[in-house]
């Protein structure tokens, strides 16, 4: 499978293994054709997750994480991506409906856009919220005082 | 004059009910006697039901206001009365209003023809049934008129619900009530009555108890009025007008305190009151078990007895569970109210013996007894039924009931013909 | 059992039956007019026990209270309120309304002024306890035709509505 | 905050649809505080007259922050939060975490920790069964399951009282192993909880399984099938019904699941009834493994040997196990430090959650209700 992947996308794609995991490093551009040929080709017919993780030091800050599984192979891949802050990351909506909340909750905690996504908006915080907690540069004490002032009508929630 | 005209209905001649004596002043009497009292039960209901409950559901219920929770219907009352009472902004007030006391005119209308006795009811109507059944259906205004005036979506459903509910129901339960009605008729005179008192008279003319008459035909029609019954009186399986996990309380979510309480109470008389209806048309009414199988002077002493053994019983429980009590300051206080209450049984079971008051309170003993097997079967099917869905309610009506209901009339009225 | 206050019965149940008419054509909210209605109804059942058709009572709060309004009720309550309580309540009809109003007045004036000597001068006794009875023999002894062709206009009226309100059957 | 329609924006509340008497459908706010969503789930439902047309979740009212607490927290310390996610599961919750962790860390519980593992994880998962089979009976108007559920998970609960102190939140695993070994009798109160309870879940079945009402209200209600489940990434008890026989504990065997002889309870038509037995069947297997676990019990240290400060490599980790609600996923990224770098949790019911829209169209009100509880959803996991 990893050759045929390789041949197909040359050096954008890394097939790596690290405790006995398998997962593929790939250039942010082809993260949405990798996943489409994984779905429809290679029967990783169940999207178990997707998330992401904020390194704000580097240039292009936030790996975005498929964890793909497929229920004929009995295997577990995980797609890893890296995106620049503001970068739109292509939809999986489409291929896994699941996608569509995890999606969301991503968007919500990172900040991270999904482009074909039906309905992007935030899922956990509260519609009016500033922020995006999962961030690195988020503090965990930190929050949207102007957001509790409004609808709590109390100074702090903590 | 006045002692009189008080004396004049107790004359032993008179033998008929104060409605018909044209007494007013005996009539009062008897609506303030069953008012009192059905209120009274529908307290005592109250308790009952939550104790019933959770011991078929393994847990004590109340335990802690009063020996064995006993107080308990009263501090409830209690808080209800003191309770602040809401309305909701934008509700209709008037309405909002009414609504409880339309439900309770209605249900307590109903007493006036029911019969405790041959002479014991308030008045008996020629169109006794049919004023029942009429007056009924009149209880399902208040529940619409509650929920609309609500101004609040889940009473609204709630309301939708129990229209449509009672609205269908109505129809098998008519159908099941006609089909007794027509087993009156088997008469020299061939004419059946509509009168609660006729009917029960009717059921000791011909010796039986009409649940027998025509077996099975008369048990079928028993069985369509007493699934359609639990549906009028919106008790579980069939308590989807106020289904908790859905509606949260369905039409009366919006009402608090003193008038919340007028729907409990509202809906505890209903359920005596078509208890009463399915004891009138098929149980007999007041007659006492096997009335005419066993016969003679013997049996009717030892049924004549059974009032009183009923409150030595329940005078021997109450002891029971004085002797149960932990000995500890806070339980003696306890154990001497129930060891009071279990005098208070005793004494009135000893009344109760005496000849005159043995033989004048038979028939309100059975029919009272009758009726409190039918609300422990209410409580029990509360304890062990999920609850139907809507369209499910809806098919259980029109066509299991209907069907059956019609069936059962139409062959009831062939078997009259033939057997009649 | 001889009656007590026949006439301020009457009166009392007649003006209730008017009140609760007026108040019907008059208010916004289709809820009230529906138990306005009901009032109406009411009244009227007291009026047919006041001439000794307790039958006819019952079935009159059986049927048009417990069943027919109540169904009333349930429509009024699904549709939107909102817009019925903007629109006028009378909607250019109200001069033909009370023109036939008028007639009808007119009418029932005429009939009893001139055919006063047609009306019975002494209240019929009729037979309460037997009333029933009386109502089914003569629906299925004298009038059996009639009654069954009713029957049966009602059941090809709950087929078509039926139809009607079925999109596929 | 107060508009019943704030914050939807796929349901076109506008839109003419036809409906019945053309009357105009109606929005209904179910919840936060409602009897049936357990807990702060809030369902905004259109509905023509009893019929739903559409529905929407807002979830988030239990929102804690727990994967960003978990940056800030030590592998160890962060172990007791995982616990307060679902509660009800506090055990397999546990468990999942400490075996992710172990396997960063490259170390392996010892056999008999293992064993402890499972016989812990699986009366939970029987423990979670019960409460869910209570409050969806009592959703659907059947109160006194409840009862007997409650009375039976109290065995349960005393025994893990017994054995690390707590009952609900019971933090039960360390990460190498198990803190505690077991009390004195342990064996024989898991043996004889196991003799208590298999007549109990006859005495459950006997009230419900062949109740005409219920059966009425459960079948054909919610059907999903085994494609959309996987599409929508649906899995537990929910996913087996629906015909698909996949359970982690057979697939990518964890813990000591591998040495034990156990079926896989699956359904045929992916509605509340199947769900419902497969669920029954759940515990019957579950008490099989039980069983074997105490029979074989092994001896030994219950304690890898893992560092007192624990620095896993630079590196990262998925790893999942069965959950009694599906398929419970840690992915921790550790960047050598004493915190990890990033922990993710894929909560099953957040997950299945998702496909209540789909269950629930075209289905009446009280339907709505017993998908949820069919779903056995526990918000605390699902906003975490």
């Amino acid at each position: 499978m990893v050759e045929g992947l390789k041949r197909r996308f040359g050096t954008g794609l890394e097939a790596l293994t690290y405790l006995g995991q398998n997962y593929l490093q790939v250039e942010g551009a082809i993260a949405g054709e990798l996943l489409h040929i994984l779905c429809e080709e290679e029967q990783f017919d169940y999207c178990v997750d997707i998330t992401a993780l904020h390194y704000p030091k580097r240039e292009r800050p936030f790996d975005v994480i498929w964890i793909l599984y497929s229920f004929p192979k009995n295997e577990r891949v995980r797609v890893k991506a890296q995106f620049a802050d503001g970068a739109p990351v292509q939809s999986v909506v489409s291929l896994w409906p699941t996608a569509n909340w995890l999606e969301r909750e991503v968007f919500d905690m990172f900040g991270i856009r999904f482009e074909g996504h039906p309905d992007l908006k935030r899922i956990l915080l509260p519609d009016g919220w500033k922020g995006h907690p999962l961030r690195k540069d988020y503090g965990i004490l930190q929050q949207d005082q102007e957001w509790v002032q409004i609808n709590l009508g109390i100074e702090s929630g903590q | 004059m006045i002692p009189d005209y008080i004396t004049s209905y107790l004359d032993k001649s008179v033998r008929v009910t104060p409605g018909e004596a044209g007494n007013i002043f005996w009539a009062l009497v008897y609506i303030l006697c069953v008012f009192g009292g059905v209120s009274l039960v529908v307290v005592c209901m109250n308790w009952l039901e939550r104790k019933i409950l959770a011991h078929m559901q393994i847990r004590l219920g109340p335990m802690r206001v009063g020996p064995h929770g006993l107080l308990q219907p009263i501090a409830d009352a209690l808080k209800l009365i003191l309770k602040e009472d809401i309305i909701p902004e934008g509700a209709d007030v008037l309405v909002f209003w009414t609504a409880p006391l339309i439900i309770l005119l209605a249900v307590f209308s109903v007493y006036c023809v029911i019969p405790f006795g041959p002479t014991h009811a308030i008045t008996d109507m020629n169109i006794g049934l049919l004023f029942m059944l009429g007056v009924s259906s009149l209880g399902v205004l208040g529940i619409v008129m509650a929920g609309w005036a609500s101004n609040s979506h889940y009473p609204l459903i709630g309301a939708l619900r129990s229209s449509a509910q009672m609205v269908s129901y109505e129809v098998a339960m008519g159908l099941a009530v006609v089909s007794a009605v027509l087993m009156t008729s088997l008469n020299a005179q061939g004419t059946g009555t509509l009168s609660m008192i006729g009917i029960v008279q009717a059921q000791q003319a011909q010796q039986t108890w009409f649940l027998f008459k025509f077996f099975p035909l008369g048990l079928v029609a028993f069985v369509v009025f007493a699934i359609a019954m639990v549906a009028e009186t919106n008790r579980a399986p069939f308590d989807l007008p106020e289904a908790e996990s859905e509606l949260t309380a369905g039409f009366h979510t919006e009402y608090s305190g003193l008038r919340w309480s007028l729907f409990m109470l509202g809906e505890y008389a209903a359920m005596i009151a078509v208890s009463s209806i399915a004891i009138t048309l098929w149980l007999g009414g007041w007659m006492r078990p096997f009335p005419h199988l066993l016969t003679g002077q013997a049996w009717d002493l030892a049924f004549s007895l059974f009032p009183a053994l009923t409150f030595f019983g329940l005078a021997g429980l109450a002891f029971y569970a004085v002797g149960k009590m932990w000995a500890i300051l806070y339980f003696r206080v306890q154990a001497i109210g129930l060891a009071g209450l279990a005098a208070v049984f005793g004494l009135i079971g000893l009344i109760l013996l005496l000849r005159p008051v043995r033989t004048g309170v038979q028939d309100i003993y059975w029919f009272v007894a009758k009726i409190a097997v039918f609300l422990y079967l209410f409580i029990w099917y509360r304890a062990t039924f999920p609850r139907y869905r809507f369209d499910q309610l809806m098919k259980v009506g029109w066509k299991v009931l209907l069907p059956i209901g019609l069936g059962v009339l139409v062959l009831t009225a062939i078997a009259g013909v033939i057997f009649g | 059992m001889t009656p007590v206050a026949t006439p301020f019965f009457f009166y009392m149940l007649s003006g209730l039956m008017v009140v609760g008419g007026l108040f019907v054509i008059t208010r916004r909210n289709p809820v009230h007019s529906a138990l306005a209605l009901i009032v109406t109804l009411l009244a009227q059942a007291g009026l047919y026990l006041m001439l000794y058709a307790p039958f006819v009572a019952g079935v009159q709060i059986i049927l048009y209270v417990g069943g027919i309004m109540v169904l009333f009720l349930f429509v009024i309550m699904l549709v939107n309120l909102e817009r019925t309580e903007k629109e006028k309540p009378f909607n250019k009809q109200w001069l033909v309304g009370i023109a036939s109003a008028v007639a009808l007045g007119a009418m029932f004036v005429g009939v009893y002024v001139r055919g006063r000597a047609l009306l019975p001068e002494h209240t019929v006794s009729l037979p309460e306890a037997e009333n029933t009875q009386q109502v089914g023999l003569m629906l299925y002894g004298n009038y059996m035709l009639a009654f069954e062709i009713a029957s049966l206009l009602l059941l090809v009226a709950i087929i078509g509505a039926v139809v009607m309100a079925k999109k596929r059957i | 905050m107060n508009d019943p329609t704030s914050g939807v924006s796929h349901l076109d509340f506008d839109a003419k649809e036809s409906t019945f008497l053309d009357a105009s459908e109606l929005i209904i706010n179910m919840g936060p505080q409602h009897p049936a969503t357990h807990g702060v789930l809030r369902v905004i439902l259109k509905l023509d007259g009893e019929k739903v047309m559409g529905l929407e979740c807002v979830i988030g009212y239990l929102h804690r922050g727990v994967e960003k607490i978990a940056e800030n927290r030590t592998y160890a310390m962060f172990n007791p939060y995982v616990d307060r996610m679902d509660y009800v599961a506090a055990v397999s919750n546990g468990l999942g975490y400490c075996e992710a962790v172990e396997k960063l860390l490259n170390v392996e519980a010892s056999p008999r920790a293992k064993y402890i593992r499972v016989i812990l994880t699986e009366l939970n998962r029987i423990a979670s069964h019960q409460l869910w089979l209570g409050t969806h009976a009592l959703d659907i108007g059947a109160m006194t399951p409840l009862f007997y559920t409650f009375r039976d998970r109290e065995e349960i609960l005393k025994i893990f009282e017994k054995y690390c102190g707590a009952r609900l939140t019971t933090h039960a695993f360390r990460i190498g192993g198990c803190q505690y070994e077991t009390y004195d009798g342990f064996e024989q109160d898991v043996r004889n909880f196991l003799d208590f309870f298999a007549p109990k879940i006859d005495e459950y079945e006997e009230l419900l399984t062949t109740n005409r009402i219920w059966v009425q209200r459960t079948r054909d209600v919610g059907v999903i099938s085994g494609k959309d489940c996987i599409a929508l990434g649906v899995t537990g008890p929910v996913l087996r019904a629906s015909g698909v026989k996949w359970d982690l504990r057979k697939a990518q065997p964890y813990a000591a699941y591998k040495e034990f002889d156990f079926e896989i309870p699956v359904g045929t038509k992916g509605d509340t009834y199947d769900r419902y037995l497969v669920r029954m069947a759940e515990m019957r297997q579950s008490m099989r493994i039980i069983r074997q676990a105490v029979d074989g019990l092994p001896s030994g240290p219950i304690m890898a040997k893992v560092p007192k400060v624990l620095k896993p490599p630079v590196g990262e980790i998925y790893h999942s196990i069965e959950a009694p609600k599906g398929e419970l996923g840690y992915f921790i990224v550790s960047d050598g430090s004493t915190q990890p770098y990033r922990v993710r949790v894929r909560p099953p019911s957040f997950v299945n959650l998702q496909a209540l829209d789909l269950m629930c169209k075209d289905q009446l009100v009280a339907d709505v209700i017993a998908v949820i509880g069919t779903l056995d959803i526990v918000l605390g996991e699902v906003d975490r």
